[in-house]
C-alpha cells in the first residue's frame, strides 16, 4: 500500500459510488450518511482500495454495496467479528463497520462489546432507528419501553439500552454521536472517527421513516433541537438553547439545567473533557437522555490505549525477532527425534 | 540410598531376558499422580528406541476430582513394538496402578495372565472406601488370582529414595511416578538415558527435584532388578519402520503442524480464531507458540465470532482456519455458510467428541460426520476430509488448504479426540516432498475499468479470482445474499438461483476429479470390503490385516475424502458381496454410502467414547463372513 | 361523479356471463400499489362466496425499493375455482399490471390469450426507463399481440372518481388499487359486498378515504361494465367444498392458531420466545395478539437467546415454541441439542426460505429437511413433521406438541415460505373434533424420600417423567452432559453412553408406531409412485390427478412425518415399479429414501425460490414413465 | 406455592446438599461460595423446591449439581436466556444464574447484557477466577493485559473488560462485588442480592487454585486486604485501610485517595449512595481498580424499576381483563367466514 498521498489522484465523493442501485425508502435517514461518507472519505488521502465496508444484515447494513470500495455484507450481528478478521490481517486498510441497533445490539452486543474492549482499529457506526427497519418493524433493544409494534402490540416491555454506555461499559476509547441530518456535525463526527487510532464507536440518530418516523424529530426539527440537543466541544462548557442561555451544572454527580445569567456564570458549569482518562464524565453524559435532559452530540471520550491488532501483529514481528523467521525443518525436527535406518 | 542405575550395573544374577514383537504397558492413578507423564516418557524412550509407538491418554473430566476417586483416574496406555502398529492395543500386558480406585477402573482391560503392578501403600482404608471397595482386593484370595500380581510399596521406597534430599513428604510423594517408570523401564528393558534429560532440562533450576525424580526413577529399576517377585523381563526389538528421522507427535500438533506447513507452502501467514473446548484447544495451544511462522492466533469471544473472523481474514486472502469441536461446530454453522456463499477458502478443523450436546467432553466419537455434510441452512456443499491417524493430520491439513484455495470454498477437516491426543511416530518429511499450495489473487488495474472485474467469473474448476482488499480497482462486494454468477452482485432471480445452488454443488463434486482413487489393502475383489473412515484407521487396518492372515476373504478400505467420495469408490465397493462399515457412531457414513450405491452396507457401531478394539472388529467380521 | 354501484345497477345492455372453472388472477404494480391488498381483497370476496381460493403473494425483498423500478415490483396471485384446488396456478388468466416494470417482470406468466389490464397512465418515460424499457410497450405493434390487452388509464379515471372529495392527489391516486380491484370484481362477477364492509371498517375514522375508495371500487366496475372494450365476463360457480363453516387462512396464521391450541387443550400457557426473521416473523406477530389466551411471547436478543429460553420454559412444564427460518435454525442448534439431552418437550418451526446464507430471504424453498435431520453435533435424533400447506399447519402444530409432550423431547415443524405466507380456506374444525394433548407431571412428595424420585425412568414409550420446579420432593438437576438412564445423574460410562444413545435413538424411531401409516392416491400398486412431502402437496397432488385422469399408472404418496417416517413407508414404495420424488431441492428426501430402501428414486429438483407448476411435474412423470 | 413460611420446615444449610460428589480442585475458591449459599438459602424462607439454579459451563457452573433444589446446567453462556424462559414461565421461583467470568463475558456476554437490562429478577452470580478453568487455562476477558497463559505464551493482548462495568452500562438495577473468602461480606451480599426484585448482578473473586492462583491476593492476604478494599455503606463516606485511616474524595468527577485528620474529615469524603437513581456513581466505583485504588466491595447499586418477567405476566393478565379469557371458537370464527351447505 501506499502511503504517500500526495501521488494518489484527488478523489471526490462520485469515486465512491459504486454502480448498485440504492434501494432504501424514500427519506430513510440512511441516504444522508451515505452522502456525508462520500464526503468525508476523499478527505482522509487512503487510496479507495485500501477501504473495507463490512456490515451485517439490516436495511443499514446494505451500506456497503452503494459504496466503491472494497465490502462484505455479512450475517446478522456478526460483523465486528469479521471485521476483526479483516484488520488483525491487514492493519494498513481502514476498516468500517456499518450496523445497526438490532444488528449491533440485539444479536450481536456481544461481538461488539469484544471488539471495543479490544480498541481494535474499526470505525463502527451504528445507525440507531429505534427498530428493526430491514424485518418490518419489530422494536428494538434501543426501542423506549412500551413502544407499540408489530411484535408488541400491547407496548414493549423491555427496557431499552442507551448505545453510548453499553460502549462506555466495555472500555471504549472513542464514543461519538451524530444526527443523520445535521449534516455539518455528522461530517465532523466522521473525521474525528476516522483520525481515532482505535475502536471508534458512533451513534447515529437515523429516522426510519415507514416504521419509526420521528423517532429523533426532537434532535431534527428546527424549532426545538436547540433546546434538545449540547454540541460536544473539548473544554467548552456545557452551554445549549437557541441561544446559549442554558447550561448544565454538576450537582454532586447529578447534571442539572440551568440558566445562564440568573448568578450562574460558565464557570459553574460542567466543562467537558473528552480525553479524561477514566470515563466516568463520559458515562455521565452519556445518561442524559431527551426530554429531562438535552442530548449531548459530538465526541464523549477520544482517548489513546494500545491497539489489538496492532498488537497482535507486534507480537508476531517479537518473535521472529526473538527466535528468527520460523523454519519448517527445524519445527519438524524439535524435540525428541530418532532415525530408522 | 544412593542411586545406582540398575541398567547400566552389572549383576551376576542377571535375570532372564525374553524378547516379544507387541508389548502394551497402561499406567493408571489419580489426576495429581502424574500418569500421563510417566505414559509420555515411556513413549518416547520406546521411540527414540526404534520401537513403533500407539498411545492412548485417558484423561478425567474433572479439573482434579477428588484425590483418590473413580472419577480422579487419569491413565495413559501405550503399545510399543517391533512390528509396524496402529492401535494402543486392546488387552493391556502390564497395568500399573497407583491406588484402588485405578485398580477398580482399569483391571477388566488386564489381560488374563498380565502383569499387575500396584502400589500397595495406596489401599488403605480411606482410599479404598472411595474407590467403592468394601474389602481390600490386594487381600483377597481369587480375586486378582489371574494376573501376575505385584504388591510394591511404591510410597515408602520412593520416600527412601529420596530421603537424602531432606524434601517435603509431598514433594518426595509426588515422584512415585518415577518409580513406576522406573520399575517399567526394567521390565521392558528400556533405555532410561531420554528421560534423565528430560528431567534435567525439565527441573534443571532446582537440582534436588531433578536427583529427586532420578533416585526413584533407579529406584524403581532397582527395584525389578533385585526382587524376588520379577523373574523375567521382556525386550522388544526396534521396528522395520520406513527409513527416515522420526518424532513422535499428537494428533492436534500434527494439525497445527499441517497448517502451518500449508501457509508456509503458499507463501502466506496463517490466521486463527478459536474459542478453547475440548478436545481442540490444544492447536490453538501449538499455533500460538509459533507466532514467528508468522501465525496469528486469536482466542475470541465465541466460536460464531472465529468463524466470522476466519471468513473476514479469508476475504482479506489470508490462509485462515478455525478448529473446535461439536456444540462449536454448531455455532459455527451460519457463518461457514457464509464463507460457501462467499467462496472463499478457509479450514474448520472438528476434533469430534461424545456428543450429542456436551455429551462427553473428554470422548472420542466419529458423531460428526452428518453435522459437517448437512449441518448449514440451504443447498449448501463443501468438501470434508478426515485424517485416519495422528500423523495423518499434518498431511491432510495441508490438503484442506489446498483443496480449499485451489477451489475457493470452506473445507472441513475432521479429526477426533482419539486421534487428537494419541501420538505416534512420525517420519518427519523432508520440505521436498510437500506438496505445494499455490495461490494466486488477481493482480490491480489503474485503467479506469473498474468495473469490469467479475469477482464471480469461474475457471475450468468453477473457482472464483480470490481479489483481495488493497488491490486498486478491483474493489467488489460479497456477501450472504445469492449472488449473480459472474458479477458478483445481488441476484434473486429463480434461474440464477438454481444455476448457482448448481454451480456451487458441481464445483464441490468435481474435487472428486483432483483427489486419488480409493485404493484398498486385501484381494482386489471377494466376500466382505470393510469400509471404514477418519481415525478409525488403525483398528481397521490390524483387523483386516489379521482376517488375511487367517486367509479371510476380506479387503480394507478407508476414506479420507468425505465428500466428495474418491471417483471410483463405487466401482471398488461393487466388486465386494458385502460390504461392513465399522463406525464410533450409529451409522453416519453407512447412511451415505447405502444412498449413493444403493447397497445394503452393514454397519458395526460402537458408541462408547472409546476406539475399536481389534478383537471386536474381528468377530464382526467373521459374523458378517459367515452370515 | 357520484359512486354508482355497476354490480346491483341494472342495465339493459347486459354483457354476456360466462362460466368457468378456474380463474388466476394477478395483480402486480409498485410496492406502494397496494396490490397485497387487492389480492387480499379478491381473495376474500371469492372465499366468502364459496369458491375453493389459492393465494401466492411475491413480494420485493426490498421494504420500499425506489416506485418503479424492478425491484420494487409486488405481485398477488390469486387463483379461485368451483373445483377443489390446491396451487395458484401455473399460468394466469387475467393479470392486471399497474406499470411497466410490473408488466415486465410479469407477462411471462400470462397465458397466451389471457386478459392484460395495464395502466396506461403509468406507461410514461421516467416509468418505462426505471423499467429498463427502451420503447412503450403498449405501443408495440406486435409484442402483446398474443394477450387480450386493456390500455385503461387507471390513475386518471381514479383522480375522477374521487375528485368531489377534494382529496390531494397523493391520496387519490392511493385509490388506484380499488379502482383495479373493481374492474376485476365486474370481470369475474364478484359481490363486493365484504370488500366495502372491510372499508369500512378499516378506515371508518376517515370518512372521505371510505368513501374515495368506494367511489374507485365503484368506478372501476363501472368500467368494465360500460366500456367497449370489455366484452364478455365470466362467473365461477362456488365450490362443492366439504361443508362447514370455512375462513381464510395463511400458512403462519395456521401455525399460531394450532400451537395456542395445542396449550388450550393441555391445559397450559403456550411460551414463544423468538427473533425476528423472514419469513417467520408473523407466527411471532399472530402470537403476540393472543396474550389472552396466556401466551407470553418474548422477542429476546437471538436465535440461540430464544431457543435456550425454550428450553428453559420447557423444563418448568411450560408448551414452549420458537419460529425461525434457515440462518436463525442453524443458531439453534447447540440448543436444540440440549433439549435432546435433557428429554424436555418442545417445538421448532422451520419456515424455510432459500439458502445457503442470506440466500433468498423472501422466497420459498424445502432445503433444510437434512439440516432439521443433522444439524447437530453427535447423534442426537429428534421428529421432524412437515406441513402439506397452509391449513394443515393448524394440525401439524398440534401434532408437534402431541409428539413432543407424549415422548418428551424436541420436536421440529417444517414449513415453508410459500405455504407461511399463502392462504387458502380453512374449514373451522370444533372444539370437539381436536385430538387431545395429555400432559402429567408427576406429584410432588413430602414424605423424605426426595431421593428416589428417578427423572430419568422411562414408560413404554420410553419417555422420561416431566416432573418440575415447586415440585416438593422431586428437586433433580439436569445438562448437556451425557446422564445416566434413571438418575439421571452425569455418567461417562462406556456402555451407559452406548445404552442412551440408542434409547434416545429408539424412542424417536418408536413414534412411527403413533403416527399413521402412509396412504396413496391413485392406484394402490403400479407404475410409478410420485414421493413428495410438506408444502409442495398441491402442485404433486393436482399433477397426479391430472395424470389419473389421463389414464396413467401413477400414485401419489405425500410425506408429513419425516422422522420417523410411516413405518409402512418401505412397503408401500415397494409396490411400484420407480418412484420420483420432486422437490424444491436438490435431493434431500430422496438421499433418505434411496438408503432406507435401497429404492433407485428419482429427483426432480427444483431451486428457484418458486413453487412446481403442474405443468412441470406432469412433464416429468410424463418423462419417467417413459423412461 | 405457599408462601406462609411460618408453615415451612426449618431448613440448614445441610438441607440444601445434594448427593452429588463436589468434584473441585482442592483449595478451589468455589467451595466457599458453595457453602455461603448454602447457609443464605435457608434464611429465605423459601421452600426448597421452589429454588432453581441454572448455569453455563465451566467449573463454577457445576454448582448447581451440588444443590438440592432444581437445577439446570445448560450450555455455554447461555445461561441467562435459559433463566428467562424458567422465570417468565414461573415468576413465583426464586431463580439463580451461576456463571464464570468466560461463560458470561465471552461467549454470554449478550444474554447477560439483556437479561440485566430487561431488568429480568434474576440472581446473577459471576465467578470471576480471570482464567478459564475448565478448559485448563486459557486467559478469560477479565484477565490483565499481558497475561501469559496457555493460549498466550507472549501475553494476552486484549483489554480486559470490568464486569462491573459492563452490568452498569447494560443498565443494572443492583450490581455488587464480593471475595469468595470474605465470608461475612459474601453471606451479606447474597442476601442483599435476594431481596432485590429485578436482576442482581454479583461479582465474586474466586481463587482458581491450579490456573491462576493468588489473582486475588491483594483482597484476600489479610497483611494487605485491608489497604486494597473498600467496603460500601450505603448513605456512609468511603473509608478504608486498617483502621478507617484512609478515604476517598471527588475530585471533579475524579476520585482520589485521602489521608483522613490532616485538615479533612470524613464530611469531605465522598458518601455511597446505591440509591442513586442514575448509576454514575456507581458506575465510577467500578472504575476504582487495584492497585492504583482500593476497590470497592458489597453493593454499588440498588434501585427499583419495573421488572421484566412481571410486566410480560401482567400484559398477559391486561390482555385477559380486557379480551376475556382466550376462546378458541371465537379465535377461529374471527375475522371473515362463509359457510358451505
Ligand atoms: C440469523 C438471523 N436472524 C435474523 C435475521 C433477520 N434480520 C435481518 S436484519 C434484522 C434486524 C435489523 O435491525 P437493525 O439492525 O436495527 O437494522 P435496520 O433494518 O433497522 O437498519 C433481523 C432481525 C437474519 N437475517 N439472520
Ligand atoms: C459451545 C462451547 N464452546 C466451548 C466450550 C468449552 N468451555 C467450557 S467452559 C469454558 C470456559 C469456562 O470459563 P469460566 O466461565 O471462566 O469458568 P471457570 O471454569 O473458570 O469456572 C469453555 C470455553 C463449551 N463447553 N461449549
Ligand atoms: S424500512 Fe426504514 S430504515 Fe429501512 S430503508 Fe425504509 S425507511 Fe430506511
Ligand atoms: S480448575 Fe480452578 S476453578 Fe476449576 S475447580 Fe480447579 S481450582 Fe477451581
Ligand atoms: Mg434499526
Ligand atoms: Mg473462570
Amino acid at each position: 500500500m501506499s502511503t504517500d498521498s500526495s501521488a494518489l489522484p484527488v478523489l471526490t465523493a462520485k469515486d465512491f459510488a459504486s454502480d448498485q442501485e440504492i434501494r432504501w425508502c424514500p427519506r430513510c435517514g440512511d441516504y444522508s450518511i451515505l452522502a456525508q461518507m462520500k464526503k468525508v472519505l476523499p478527505k482522509l488521502g487512503i487510496p479507495k482500495e485500501n477501504f473495507v465496508f463490512v456490515s451485517g444484515i439490516g436495511c443499514s447494513s446494505r451500506f456497503p454495496y452503494y459504496m466503491d470500495t472494497y465490502g462484505f455484507t455479512g450475517i446478522n450481528g456478526r460483523d465486528p467479528a469479521l471485521a476483526t478478521g479483516v484488520k488483525v490481517r491487514r492493519p494498513d486498510l481502514s476498516v468500517w463497520v456499518i450496523t445497526g441497533d438490532g444488528d449491533a445490539l440485539s444479536i450481536g452486543g456481544n461481538h461488539l462489546m469484544h471488539a471495543i474492549r479490544r480498541n481494535i482499529d474499526l470505525k463502527i457506526i451504528l445507525f440507531n432507528n429505534q427498530i428493526y427497519g430491514l424485518t418490518k418493524g419489530q422494536y428494538s433493544p434501543t426501542s423506549p419501553l412500551g413502544s407499540r409494534t408489530k411484535s408488541t402490540p400491547m407496548g414493549s416491555v423491555d427496557n431499552p439500552v442507551t448505545p453510548l454506555c453499553v460502549a462506555i461499559g466495555s472500555e471504549a476509547t472513542f464514543v461519538a454521536r451524530a444526527v443523520d441530518v445535521d449534516i455539518k456535525g455528522l461530517v465532523e463526527t466522521l473525521e474525528r472517527a476516522a483520525a481515532h487510532k482505535g475502536t471508534a464507536f458512533v451513534e447515529v440518530y437515523q429516522d426510519c421513516n415507514v416504521f419509526n418516523p420521528g423517532a429523533f424529530s426532537y434532535a431534527t426539527d428546527k424549532k426545538i433541537k436547540e433546546d434538545n440537543l449540547i454540541y460536544l466541544e473539548h473544554g467548552k462548557p456545557l452551554i445549549f438553547g437557541k441561544d446559549g442561555e442554558k447550561g448544565i451544572r454538576l450537582n454532586e454527580m447529578k447534571p442539572e439545567i440551568v440558566e445562564l445569567g440568573k448568578g450562574i456564570s460558565e464557570d459553574d458549569l460542567l466543562f467537558h473533557d473528552e480525553k479524561a482518562e477514566e470515563p466516568s464524565l463520559a458515562f455521565l453524559l452519556s445518561r442524559m437522555r431527551y426530554p429531562e435532559f438535552p442530548e449531548p452530540v459530538g465526541v464523549f471520550r477520544d482517548v489513546e490505549k494500545s491497539v489489538y491488532d496492532e498488537r497482535v501483529n507486534a507480537q508476531v514481528d517479537e518473535a521472529v525477532q526473538n527466535k528468527g523467521e520460523g523454519d519448517l525443518e527445524a519445527l519438524f525436527n524439535s524435540g525428541d527425534t530418532w532415525t530408522v535406518k | 540410598m544412593a542411586a545406582i542405575d540398575a541398567a547400566t550395573a552389572e549383576s551376576p544374577e542377571q535375570k532372564p531376558l525374553e524378547e516379544v514383537e507387541t508389548v502394551v504397558v497402561r499406567f493408571c492413578g489419580d489426576s495429581g499422580d502424574g500418569m500421563q507423564l510417566a505414559g509420555t516418557q515411556l513413549t518416547n524412550v520406546s521411540a527414540v528406541f526404534g520401537n513403533d509407538v500407539v498411545t492412548l491418554p485417558d484423561f478425567p473430566a474433572e479439573i482434579r476430582a477428588p484425590a483418590g476417586t473413580l472419577s480422579g483416574v487419569s491413565g495413559f496406555q501405550i503399545s510399543f513394538s517391533s512390528d509396524d502398529i496402529y492401535t494402543p492395543g486392546d488387552e493391556v500386558d502390564t497395568l500399573v496402578a497407583m491406588n484402588p480406585a485405578a485398580l477398580k477402573a482399569n483391571i477388566a482391560d488386564l489381560k488374563r495372565g498380565g502383569t499387575l503392578t500396584v502400589n500397595e501403600d495406596a489401599f488403605e482404608k480411606s482410599n479404598l472406601q472411595k474407590a467403592h471397595y468394601d474389602h481390600n482386593p490386594l487381600e483377597s484370595e481369587d480375586e486378582l488370582a489371574g494376573y501376575r500380581l505385584h504388591k510394591v510399596p511404591m510410597t515408602r521406597l520412593t520416600r527412601d529414595a529420596v530421603e537424602e534430599l531432606g524434601l517435603s513428604q509431598k514433594i518426595a510423594d509426588r515422584c512415585k511416578n518415577f518409580f513406576a517408570l522406573g520399575l517399567v523401564f526394567w521390565l521392558y528393558d528400556r533405555d532410561p538415558t531420554p528421560t534423565k534429560e528430560w528431567i534435567n532440562a525439565k527441573f534443571g533450576k532446582n537440582p534436588s527435584i531433578v536427583q529427586a525424580n532420578l533416585n526413584a526413577l533407579a529406584a524403581g529399576s532397582n527395584y525389578g532388578y533385585s526382587t524376588e517377585s520379577f523373574t523375567v523381563h521382556y525386550r522388544v526389538p526396534p521396528a522395520r519402520l520406513a527409513p527416515g528421522k522420526y518424532r513422535k507427535i499428537t494428533g492436534n500438533e500434527a494439525t497445527a503442524f499441517g497448517l502451518v506447513t500449508a501457509a508456509k507452502l503458499a507463501g502466506k501467514k496463517l490466521f486463527y480464531a478459536g474459542y478453547p473446548i475440548t478436545p481442540a484447544s490444544d492447536i490453538l495451544h501449538e499455533l500460538s507458540k509459533l507466532k514467528n511462522f508468522g501465525v496469528r492466533t486469536c482466542q475470541v469471544e465465541d466460536e460464531i465470532a472465529a468463524m466470522t473472523a476466519v471468513v473476514g481474514a479469508a476475504y482479506t486472502g489470508e490462509l485462515a482456519v478455525t478448529a473446535s469441536s461439536g456444540p462449536g461446530i454448531c455455532l459455527k454453522a451460519e457463518a461457514m455458510g457464509l464463507g460457501v456463499m462467499t467462496e472463499l477458502p478457509m479450514v474448520i478443523v472438528d476434533v469430534q467428541r461424545g456428543g450429542p450436546s456436551t455429551g462427553l467432553p473428554t470422548k472420542t466419537e466419529q458423531s460428526d460426520l452428518l453435522l459437517a455434510m448437512y449441518g448449514r441452512n440451504g443447498d449448501c456443499p463443501l468438501p470434508i476430509l478426515a485424517a485416519s491417524g495422528p500423523g495423518d493430520c499434518f498431511q491432510m491439513a495441508q490438503e484442506a488448504f489446498r483443496l480449499a484455495t485451489e477451489f475457493m470454498t470452506p473445507v472441513i477437516l475432521l479429526t477426533d479426540g482419539y486421534i487428537a491426543n494419541g501420538a505416534e511416530p512420525w517420519r518427519i518429511p523432508a520440505i521436498s516432498e510437500l506438496r505445494p499450495v499455490d495461490v494466486v489473487h488477481p493482480e490491480g488495474t489503474n485503467n479506469g475499468h473498474e468495473s469490469d472485474f467479475r469477482p464471480y467469473a469461474r475457471n475450468e474448476k468453477l473457482a472464483r479470482p480470490w481479489a483481495i482488499p488493497g488491490t486498486p480497482g478491483l474493489q467488489h462486494r460479497v456477501g450472504g445474499l445469492e449472488k449473480s454468477d459472474g458479477t458478483g452482485n445481488v441476484d434473486y432471480s429463480p434461474e440464477n438461483h438454481e444455476h448457482m445452488v448448481k454451480t456451487r454443488q458441481a464445483k464441490v463434486a468435481g474435487i472428486a476429479n483432483h483427489i486419488p482413487e480409493q485404493t484398498v489393502e486385501g484381494p482386489e475383489s471377494g466376500e466382505l470390503l470393510v469400509l471404514s473412515w477418519g481415525g478409525t484407521y488403525g483398528s481397521n487396518r490390524t483387523a483386516v490385516r489379521e482376517c488375511l492372515r487367517a486367509g479371510k476373504s476380506v479387503a480394507h478400505a478407508h476414506l479420507r475424502y468425505l465428500n466428495p467420495m474418491p471417483r471410483n469408490l463405487g466401482e471398488v465397493i461393487s466388486r465386494y458381496k458385502k460390504v461392513l462399515i465399522p463406525e464410533l457412531n450409529t451409522g453416519q457414513l453407512r447412511l451415505l454410502i447405502r444412498s449413493y450405491f444403493l447397497v445394503d452396507a452393514v454397519g458395526y457401531n460402537k458408541i462408547k467414547g472409546k476406539p475399536f478394539l481389534v478383537s471386536e472388529l474381528v468377530s464382526k467380521i467373521d459374523e458378517v463372513l459367515a452370515s
